[in-house]
């Protein structure tokens, strides 16, 4: 299982700030991530669309589309931050 | 090293003099205070919500004031963020830094503000007259992150 | 913009409250404060005493803010510097800038610190365990105020 | 007339901190005032000797070797600048 976390505009435009999926079977880095949440259609395909500014963690450190993902990771996605 | 994330307000002057208290080495503090404008993008605000990603957001804080130690020779650095509801002229940021000299304090100050504005998993949430809005990542911060490369 | 020369020590906090109060446009306060270490060249050092020329100080300090003000966006300034007798971790200066951005803010308040080292007459005599000496001028403070030309 | 003053480390070495002088006829600038001092020998010769670091102002602004001076001008002799 895989506890994906959503936050700020994103988790507003999806309509859910966190979820627990099961790790899809060909899923091993974030782009295989995004892709496989993009399959939802939707806002889902539109806001995850490739050229969508958004962010992902794994494990709470900033990651880019070849960090991998195994199970039991906690993923975020977000927009660009907009702290200070 | 410091690293506060709340939403209480801070006091700068009692913040700075425990950060250097007890080490007479220190000959520079420089610090940044951020604080909330009443207006943005041209249009007035009422006030904002600052959300972050607990646990991620002290971490990076962590690691970033890491990088700043790792680059500059600087003695302790201390960073407050604050979250939740805010209004114009509310303090959102301390970073102060301290070292024996001001060259080091100011670029390590300066670092870890930019980092923050585009590594700290912070989001702004602004209350405009047409409603409330999230505030768009600016390119200039980006930039600003980059010149550190 | 203010600039002041005095013997009493100062409240960073109150003073950096002061300079923002009644201006909700500003989104960022930079601010340096200089202290006296306990060591210097190697020798301990039990105090100093800072010596300046009155008249010709205020008004250099006010030609440096102002070359700030006219180079950079800033929205007001502070530079308050002590003079006669001080001790290990006693607050030397403060300068302070406020504006709506922090790049803005930040180089003004270097800029002003870098020219003040190198352009504002006041001079630094150590007590040593050797006895009094007269501070040497750094050529590093002279490289950090050419970089801005 | 001249006003002029010295400061730190100059002052305690020429031992003197302020004095009136007239201002020598054949002075028109900051160099010819400085020459005329270093006329004085001993510690002035020594002190102002050219390459040493000293500093002038005129009328209370920094000043060059360049600068002209008039009657009635307070000048200012200095060691380079110690504070911050």
């Amino acid at each position: 299982m895989l506890t994906v976390l959503y936050f700020a505009r994103l988790r507003d435009a999806l309509g859910v700030s966190s979820e627990r999926v099961g790790l899809p079977a060909d899923v091993s880095d974030v782009a295989g991530l995004v892709a496989w949440l993009r399959l939802r259609g939707g806002v889902w395909e539109d806001e995850l669309a490739p050229g969508r500014a958004f962010r992902v963690a794994v494990n709470q450190d900033m990651a880019d589309a070849a960090s991998g993902i195994k199970d039991g990771d906690e993923i975020a996605i977000f927009p660009p931050v907009t702290g200070g | 090293m410091a690293v506060r994330v709340q939403q209480e307000d801070f006091d700068v002057g009692a913040e700075l003099l425990a950060l250097r208290q007890g080490n007479p080495k220190i000959g520079a503090i420089a610090s940044f205070v951020g604080l909330v404008r009443d207006i943005n993008e041209g249009d007035s605000v009422a006030g904002m919500t600052l959300e972050h990603y607990p646990g991620m957001t002290e971490k990076a804080l962590a690691a970033i004031v890491e990088q700043a130690e790792g680059r500059w020779d600087i003695y302790d650095a201390l960073v407050i963020h604050r979250v939740g509801d805010l209004k114009p002229t509310d303090q959102i940021v301390l970073v102060a830094v301290t070292g024996a000299h001001r060259g080091e304090t100011f670029a390590a100050c300066e670092f870890i503000m930019d980092y923050l504005k585009t590594e700290a998993p912070f989001w702004k949430r602004e209350k405009t007259a047409e409603g409330e809005r999230w505030v768009d990542a600016r390119e200039s911060d980006e930039k600003a992150a980059l010149r550190w490369r």
